[in-house]
């Protein structure tokens, strides 16, 4: 895998100073990458490569970088790190007493990072290669002004007598829900009840300061003869009759589960 | 002068394959700068030999050039294809009211249906051969009314137009139940019946 | 069964010419009902001699059929072309990965550029048609692949893949080997774990 002699407009030019490189840190596509530039630099075939050179080199570059309080990615860090590693390893010769069995040889972890080198090197000379290519619309062109292929579809509509009842269905259905008109029922409201009640509570007998106690029903005229009018009604009643008391109004006492409700107006010096 | 004739007309061919309009001459010209016109029309015309009697021919149009399908091919190009495709909402009602009140005018499907029908739906209807123009309803405006077909029967499977089950026939079947939210309210069994059904009885 | 040779020729240049994008054979199929593939594949060959050599070219970009002009007319065609804002490094990388290598995981692109790929260069090879997701692979996490499309091909001019540039020499270099570095050596061991690596375990 030769360089890049015969690109010139590669994205980082060759044989660049060290300066140079870090002010192009930014835009080197992570540390494989910077590696990669700095073994170009090396100007020899990636094959022939000294790892231990480049692994310097890029410790080299990192130390310049720090020095000059660049950011530095953590995983520029990462791969100093274990460059370093592969440093010791390479020049450390492996003891045999190293519990090292599981773990990689310094030259076989150098050979992988070389690999990766080659590879990547590799696939930005293709991708530079492919875009040399002739390209449609640059290089060769379609048919200026097509006239497309005339395909008529034509559909074949699909119902079945189902379909038919149930959107007649539907159309009845909904006629009768805008034909539907309300029946007015005969309800007593709250306010009709309260009322009513404050009326009614007024004319009950006294008996000291307060009125004589009353079943709540009685309040309720006797003429009804809806049962819907008439539950109404009561519940109205109850409900007045729970907001007066809240207001202290009014006392109100049950003496045990579906006994009657009574209930008696109590006398306040603020009232009337 | 035209130093290579086969090349000239190559780039001459690619020019106007690749050209988003048909080109003149003279726009022709730009690309060969020291030919002349005539020099041009000679290739044109050596250009639409070459192509002549195949699926793709050079035509001039008033010194505009192009290329383009062969006339005699253009039925065969076009194709058609038959897609299934399931009727819209607003058609199978309008279908169904078509069936169920003929002859009845646009109009009257509106007014039923409760919403303005699109000039689509009955056009669709129309093409899928359910349903046909009738006669002019003898009313101002003389509007036309629709009627269902034959093919409508046949499609449908039914002996006549009085097969068509009624109002009650849907009722019991289930197809005019009343909207769920109706039946949550208390004692609406007793009270809603009369109120309901005087609606729908109204219709008929 | 072809009955009229020269008819037929005609009318598959005619529907190449016409389309507005290239024509797959089963397309083509529809135009003609009697006739089975391997036939209009011998039709289409036969087209493609006859341009040989024109200004215009059938070409065949991976089953898709079309006219182009010829590309070594390129610089005098000079036709005034809109430049399409210029592919990021990381994308030109991005696409050639996926190109040679496919098909491969966004986690096997990482690891050969040793750098996380950023969300929008997949996003915009995608989005510029050359390239798309293609099976999962059947390893733990069941991975998404990507791969090149036939619009990839077309835009290059390739007719296949295996007419990538350099490809066969990659090949036997042995550089098309997706695996991560480490696995490529003999004994495989904990090589750019913390690095590389951890950035393709979190995308997955």
């Amino acid at each position: 895998m030769g360089f890049q002699e015969d690109k010139p407009q590669s994205h980082i030019p060759e044989a660049l100073s060290p300066d140079a490189l870090l002010l192009k840190f930014e835009s080197y596509e992570g540390p494989i990458d910077l590696l990669l530039t700095l073994a170009r630099d090396q100007k020899v075939d990636l094959a022939k490569i000294s790892i231990l050179a480049l692994a310097e080199q890029y410790l080299d570059f990192i130390d310049k970088a720090k020095d000059l309080r660049l950011e530095i990615a953590a995983d520029y860090l990462v791969m100093a790190a274990w460059l370093a590693y592969l440093k010791s390893k390479l020049l450390v010769p492996q003891s045999d007493d190293d519990d090292a069995e599981e773990e990689l040889s310094g030259e076989a972890l150098a050979e992988a990072l070389a690999f990766q080198l080659k590879r990547l090197e590799a696939m930005q000379k293709v991708a530079e290669q492919l875009f040399d290519l002739p390209q449609l619309g640059r290089d060769m062109f379609a048919r200026g002004a097509s006239d497309g292929l005339d395909v008529t579809i034509s559909p074949q509509w699909q119902a079945d007598l189902y379909d038919v009842l149930s959107a007649y269905g539907a159309i009845a259905r909904r006629q009768e829900s805008a034909n539907y008109k309300p029946k007015e029922w005969k309800l007593m409201s709250t306010d009709e009840a309260y009322e009513r009640l404050c009326d009614m509570l007024g004319k009950l007998p006294r008996k000291g300061q307060d009125s004589v106690w009353a079943m709540l029903d009685s309040f309720t005229p006797d003429d009804l003869k809806d049962a819907l009018l008439t539950k109404s009604t009561r519940a109205s009643m109850f409900t007045s009759a729970l907001e007066m008391a809240k207001q202290g109004d009014v006392d109100i006492r049950q003496d045990g589960l579906f006994k009657p409700v009574y209930i008696r107006q109590k006398d306040r010096d603020d009232r009337e | 002068m035209i130093e290579n004739r086969q090349e000239s007309l190559r780039l001459l061919e690619a020019m106007i394959f690749a050209a988003d309009k048909p080109l003149q001459v003279g726009d022709m010209m730009q690309w060969f700068p020291n030919v002349d016109e005539g020099e041009i029309f000679e290739l044109l015309k050596t250009l639409r030999q070459d192509y002549d009697g195949r699926g793709i021919t050079l035509v001039d149009n008033g010194g505009y050039w192009s290329f383009r399908t062969a006339t005699d091919l253009s039925e065969q190009l076009n194709m058609e294809v038959e897609v299934d495709r399931k009727l819209s909402r607003a058609a199978m009602e309008t279908l169904a009211i078509i069936a169920y009140h003929q002859p009845v005018t646009r109009a009257e499907i509106e007014n039923i249906r409760g919403v303005a029908t699109g000039r689509g739906t009955l056009d669709i209807l129309t093409e899928s051969g359910w349903v046909k123009p009738g006669r002019r309803r003898e009313t101002p405006g003389r509007p036309l009314t629709w009627v269902s077909t034959s093919g409508f029967l046949s499609h449908f499977g039914l002996e006549s137009i009085t097969d068509l089950p009624g109002i009650d026939d849907l009722k019991s079947a289930g197809l005019l139940d009343r909207r769920p939210a109706v039946q949550t309210v208390p004692l609406s069994g007793e009270l809603f019946d009369e109120g309901g059904e005087d609606a729908q009885d109204s219709d008929e």
